[in-house]
């Protein structure tokens, strides 16, 4: 009954925000909007593998990167959006299919520190073949319309969301999160450890690049190594963790705590917005170890106590954790 | 060509010295604290205006304010430690990496933003008189400013080797690095070795800071590139373990200015990353650790 | 010496000892027997305050330690050698000697005391340099009893010292654990060797799941029918 | 578990909605309701939001200014808040600029923001500019920060001027929002080679050319016009060597400049790579006997470097000893507040202002489209010299050239007599 329950929640979710995307046309918050959808799907692509498989990952941006370059290169080649998008999720997933062997004997610290070399020489080797900033054509400029770009967003964010969540509910899911509690017993019990290491490794690559063509779809110029840059990984896990790591939901609040806090910032006190957003994330990451979705749970496990009666009425056990917190 | 060749090895053996320098603070932070401090590079950044200042100030040569410059950063550790890092040595070894990557990634915002506010966003450098002088030995011009570095960084590998293993708050350190509730059964205040130990690595962040002021440029975005390239030597030379840090990170140094010959100024950053990866994968305890792959 | 009244501890929520109670006297040589995962372990780590008390009270020579952070309570004379891992495999010998006789009060005598052990243990003198990750077990048990001696305690507390010895082995830790209470340091051990031990110590408690069941001295506990079916073989 | 979901996912909905709240009031919006399709459509059509023309005047003439205060080219940016805070200070103590449509003299107000040199905040902070009723963004320093604010300005048919910006190529993409009254690459290119005849005797010119070049697009575009007018000039391009931005060892391109013997070195590098080419070939002991250094040169901490750096050519675009009518006053100014005369991009970004104010005056209105017709109309006097604009958003306009000699910067290119100007320092080394 929980499932179709929270399936029918999701649907809502997606069918209010569609309907959003038609409602207002006040572009500074579509932006944000579709800010928080491509973090959102970020997000969670990287949790995919930190998260479900506990694989940290530093180099996770050169698949953002890579999913924006390809995508937007054939787009602006007069091909269709859809198939530049199939074509790009492609090479990315023969890509990290190709890079995750090598990468994925190497475990925790050294895992980190490998990818992070692996995403820097991607980032520097992209600068170098793609000098040239990247921008719409002229024309297409001055028809701009963001309803486009809001509903290919919102779409990549609701696919990553879903596949998350498909993966969470099935065997693979499951033996991944064996493989993240204790790599030897998972693998003492028959457990491919490396298998299930290498699907994460590849599934995520390919929910990153999906997130890297709403990137290219939606953004006016930039330069192309932008979305390769290490930033991007580090504000992604910054996401997953103030969220909450392993979860779901996780993910999506931490990219609207995220992009809206910090536009919030950058409006109020624009000299040491910087400032202000280092300082305020630290004092969350310091009080909420466990990310929002666990102060949520502690905090509606408080309430749930309190309303003990409430439990007949809804016929949902309060109290249940979603997962434990993980690293 | 060889002429080439032998000053690029050179050049690049001078600037791996300076990797190793930085290295060896985030090496002494994360081997006894188990702290991965990414804000280290910020570090490094503010030891090199606080050389630049005294140097324009008071006019007091860099190699000299050194110990002034060690002691200033030393304190600014001790001021992070009791704010931030305190927190973090709490949490069991796992979630400490975790935490103080995200609390570090933090404090590189908040630094660089400081710096901007104090110094402004302009490249500074400290030119001495010396700045042009260089060594010549046969083909090869070795300057002064850039040995500097490297002879800072071996005096500075080389005094802590001492300290850890000649003293006995070395062996208090090195006690806490290898398990912090047996030390504090032999009566060691973890606490304060970890704050000491945390001071140590900003103060060696400090000297590294005069040094790049003095050999390079300084401004407040140079922290993450000075951090990646000591991270890449820490694992190099073997997480958790303290010594080879300078040689591997004059390793780096080598491969990049080698690189630069063969594969052309572009990539030579990709070449040494790629090399590191190789080398990792046949070592993936380093070079000189002993520890297993899986930390 | 050391008296724990009413002693609850746990992990996050999971509560491991309940109301536990027990006193060494001075210069006595004290046990608590109990199997696996009755709550020994926990029980020594929360007198050290390596783990926070749920509830209960500690005092050491009549002086209150609960809250006290370790080293001071190291400093005031009460040492603890842990169950596993009870040297610093990095660390030399010697150096996980001097590491031992960290506190000011044992820093004053090291010379003699480390002579003492290396008398003690002349295998220990031997191996002097060598790194003790690669002592063999019994050797690292000698090292861990040395450790603690460099310490100079008033009390020692030893955390199950013969897990994982021979035999023969845990007979000659067991002859040195009554010199070291001959030379007047109070012992209080936790042991799952419920005959060997009673043989040695004055007075014992018998723990199981977090609770102690019974206590006496160990010519009583002998005899006690209860004791003899759970632990004593005969 | 779902019922928590429920709560977190409600918690979104209100943070977004909140933020929707949030900034409802600076544009009022004549939404006309697009066609809902579900799923993904191309384009949909719609009402862009247009602003009417209210009659009652607004309080001031709102110019948007996106300027890296912080970043790499943080000392370029502070010479164009300079720049642009002199021009509007000294237009508003003359009154402001008249407005026909509302038959109001309003005051300028400069809406500073910092894209921290960083292309991509560029876009995110033009973008939120356009919601502040703005009638003109003004652009930063450096190629990278103006090709990605062009297309925003593009999108926002806001017209936007370039300063301290000669990439070429923004200018060849049909934008007709963009103007940039600053000298480009072509102009560079040919500028110093037709100095070089013009200041050096037959003989003594340095005619083996090495050029150092950073792989960006600017770095590209310059560099194969350095080569190609090379040979109309009668110069030999010895040395080409590419190196890619924020590397810390130059020494590799040093000793192959050293090596081909390079008597002419242009570079064109993003700060701090100029600073560390140049001390590093201090310490190797080489430097050529001509330097031009485009960009990295501008900022008074060059000085920094002492003799390696002295004798460097700049190529900034402009300078006070050029005469114009008005410098008299920027100088006095920037002398009083700074203890040095004007800096070389100071009076680049003023004479933005000046057009800007000239275009607003002839059109009467501050409608982005007819003041971006006024603006492509120009042909005024400025500090920079006669302005006028052609099709591509290009103005016809020399490119002097100066040289830090012992600290100060001195034109050297065109000839000048007077103060300021001053012969070429050759040999530099």
């Amino acid at each position: 009954m929980s499932r179709w329950v929270s399936t029918m929640v999701w649907l809502l979710v997606l069918v209010a925000f569609a309907a959003l995307g038609s409602i207002t046309d006040d572009e500074r918050l579509m932006t944000l909007a579709i800010q928080t959808f491509i973090f959102a799907a970020l997000a969670s692509s990287w949790n995919v593998l930190g998260g479900f498989a506990g694989q940290v990952s530093l180099g996770h941006a050169a698949f953002f990167g890579l999913g924006a370059l390809i995508t937007r290169e054939l787009w602006l080649g007069e091909m269709a959006l859809p198939l530049a998008i199939v074509i790009a999720l492609a090479v990315t997933a023969a890509v990290a299919a190709a890079v995750g062997l090598p990468m994925l004997r190497f475990r925790g610290i050294y895992f980190s520190v490998g990818t992070l070399a692996l995403g820097v020489a991607v980032w520097i080797t992209a600068g170098n073949v793609w000098p040239g900033i990247s921008s719409l054509p002229a024309d297409a400029l001055r028809e701009y319309e963001f309803t486009g770009p809001y509903y290919v967003a919102l779409g990549v964010v609701a696919v990553v969301v879903a596949v998350s969540m498909w993966l969470k509910r099935s065997k693979l899911g499951l033996g991944m999160m064996a493989v993240r509690e204790d790599e030897e017993a998972a693998s003492a019990t028959g457990v491919s450890a490396l298998a299930y290491k290498m699907i994460a490794f590849v599934i995520s690559a390919v929910l990153a690049a999906l997130a890297g063509a709403a990137f290219a779809f939606f953004s006016v110029s930039y330069y192309p190594q932008f979305p390769f840059s290490v930033v991007w990984t580090f504000e992604a896990i910054t996401i997953v963790f103030v969220g909450g790591v392993g979860t779901i939901v996780g993910p999506l609040v931490g990219s609207v705590f995220f992009v809206v806090g910090r536009d919030m910032l950058s409006s109020t006190f624009p000299e040491i917005q910087v400032l202000t957003f280092g300082v305020l994330f630290i004092v969350v990451v310091l009080l909420l170890p466990g990310g929002f979705v666990e102060a949520g749970q502690r905090l509606f496990k408080l309430v749930s106590r309190g309303g003990a009666d409430q439990k007949a009425k809804t016929g949902i056990r309060p109290g249940e954790r979603e997962g434990k917190e993980k690293t | 060509m060889t002429q080439l060749v032998l000053q690029s090895a050179v050049s690049g053996l001078l600037v791996g010295g300076m990797y190793g320098l930085v290295a060896l603070g985030l090496a002494l932070a994360f081997g006894v604290l188990k702290v991965l401090n990414v804000a280290h590079g910020e570090l490094v950044m503010l030891g090199g205006y606080a050389a630049f200042l005294i140097f324009t100030e008071r006019g007091i040569d860099p190699l000299l304010s050194m110990p002034l410059v060690f002691v200033v950063l030393a304190f600014i550790g001790v001021v992070l430690y009791q704010l931030l890092f305190r927190f973090v040595v709490r949490f069991d070894i796992e979630k400490r990496i975790k935490n103080s990557l995200l609390i570090s990634f933090g404090l590189v915002l908040i630094l660089q933003a400081i710096a901007v506010l104090l110094f402004t966003g302009d490249d500074r450098s400290i030119v001495t008189g010396y700045s042009s002088a260089a060594w010549v030995v046969g083909m090869v011009r070795i300057p002064w400013v850039r040995l500097s570095g490297l002879v800072v960084a071996v005096i500075a590998a080389v005094a802590l080797e001492w300290l850890l293993t000649r003293t006995t708050f070395g062996h208090a350190v090195r006690g806490t690095a290898e398990d912090w509730s047996l030390a504090s059964l032999a009566g060691v205040d973890v606490r304060r070795v970890y704050m000491i130990a945390f001071a140590i690595s900003a103060g060696l962040a400090g000297l590294a800071g005069s040094m790049v002021s003095l050999g390079y440029s300084v401004n407040p975005t140079i922290g993450l590139g000075w951090t990646l390239k000591a991270l890449v030597v820490i694992v190099l030379a073997g997480l958790g373990s303290m010594r080879g840090i300078v040689l591997a990170g004059m390793l780096l140094g080598l491969i990049e200015g080698l690189a630069s010959v063969w594969v052309g100024g572009p990539y030579r950053g990709v070449v040494a990353l790629v090399v590191f990866l190789v080398v990792l994968s046949f070592r993936p305890q380093g070079l000189f650790g002993r520890g297993g792959a899986y930390v | 010496m050391l008296k724990v009244e009413h002693l609850s501890v746990g992990y996050d929520d999971l509560q491991v000892v309940w109301d536990v109670s027990f006193e060494v006297p001075a210069g006595a040589l004290v046990a608590i027997i109990g199997s696996n995962g009755a709550g020994k372990t926990t029980t020594l780590r929360a007198v050290m305050n390596l783990l926070p008390l749920m509830g209960g009270a500690i005092t050491f020579k009549d002086e209150p330690i609960v809250g006290t952070p370790t080293h001071q309570i190291v400093e005031r004379g009460l040492v603890m050698i842990p169950e596993s891992r009870a040297t610093f495999a990095s660390l030399s010998v010697a150096d996980n000697l001097h590491l031992g006789a960290y506190t000011k009060w044992a820093r004053a005598e090291k010379k003699s005391a480390m002579e003492g052990v290396y008398e003690i243990f002349p295998r220990l003198a031997e191996r002097r340099t060598q790194l003790a990750g690669t002592l063999s077990g019994g050797e690292r048990q000698m090292l861990a009893i040395g450790k603690a001696l460099m310490a100079r305690p008033e009390m020692l507390v030893l955390d199950e010292p013969s897990l994982g010895l021979a035999p023969m082995i845990v007979e000659d830790t067991f002859d040195e654990i009554r010199r070291i209470r001959e030379r007047g340091v109070s012992v209080l051990m936790v042991e799952q060797h419920v005959e060997m031990t009673l043989e040695l110590v004055d007075y014992a408690y018998v723990l199981e799941l977090g609770q102690i069941v019974t206590e006496g001295s160990s010519r009583d506990l002998m005899t006690d029918s209860r004791v003899r079916e759970a632990y004593l073989s005969f | 578990m779902t019922r928590h979901k429920l709560w977190v996912l409600l918690a979104v909905i209100a943070l977004i909605i909140a933020a929707c709240g949030g900034n409802e009031d600076t544009s009022d919006t004549t939404g006309a309701a697009t066609s809902t399709t579900e799923g993904v459509t191309e384009t949909t059509e719609g009402a862009t939001a247009t602003t009417g023309a209210p009659m009652e005047a607004p309080e001031a003439v709102y110019f948007g200014a996106v300027v890296p205060q912080t970043g790499a080219f943080a000392g370029g940016g502070a010479q164009v808040v300079r720049g642009y805070t002199y021009a509007v200070d000294a237009i508003n103590e003359a009154g402001g600029v008249y407005v026909e449509e509302f038959d109001a003299t309003l005051p300028i107000e400069l809406i500073l923001r910092d894209d921290e040199s960083d292309p991509n905040k560029t876009t995110s902070v033009m973008e939120e500019l356009a919601g502040e009723n703005i009638a003109v963004y003004l652009g930063g320093f450096g190629s990278p920060v103006h090709a990605a604010g062009t297309a925003v300005a593009e999108k926002n048919q806001i017209p936007y001027l370039g300063v301290a910006t000669a990439l070429q190529a923004l200018h060849e993409q049909g934008y007709q929002y963009y103007f940039s009254p600053f000298p480009k690459s072509p102009d560079i290119a040919v500028s110093v080679y037709e100095m070089l005849n013009g200041l050096l005797p037959e003989g003594e010119r340095p005619l083996r050319v090495g050029i150092f070049q950073e792989t960006t697009d600017w770095g590209e575009e310059l560099g194969a016009l350095w080569v190609e007018e090379a040979a109309n000039h009668g110069y030999e391009v010895v040395l080409h060597e590419k190196y890619a931005p924020g590397s810390e060892d130059f020494t590799d391109i040093i000793l192959a400049a050293q090596a081909a013997d390079v008597e002419a070195l242009f570079s064109l590098p993003t700060p701090p790579d100029g600073f560390n080419i140049y001390k590093q070939m201090g310490e190797l002991g080489w430097k050529p006997p001509f330097s031009l250094v485009v960009r990295a040169a501008d900022v008074p901490t060059w000085n920094d470097l002492g003799d390696a750096g002295d004798g460097a050519m700049l190529s900034a675009g402009w300078h006070w000893a050029l005469g114009f009518e008005g410098i008299d006053a920027i100088n006095e100014r920037h002398i009083a507040e700074e203890g040095r005369p004007a800096d070389p991009i100071v009076g680049g970004s003023y004479a933005l202002v000046q057009i800007v104010v000239d275009a607003i005056g002839r059109a009467g209105t501050l409608d982005h489209q007819a003041l971006r017709d006024a603006i492509a109309a120009t042909d005024m006097d400025t500090v920079v010299g006669p302005i006028t604009f052609r099709e591509d958003g290009t103005a016809p306009i020399e490119n002097p050239l100066m040289q830090r000699q012992a600290g100060s910067v001195v034109l050297v290119w065109p000839v000048v007599e007077g103060e300021g100007a001053g012969d070429i320092l050759y040999p530099a080394n």
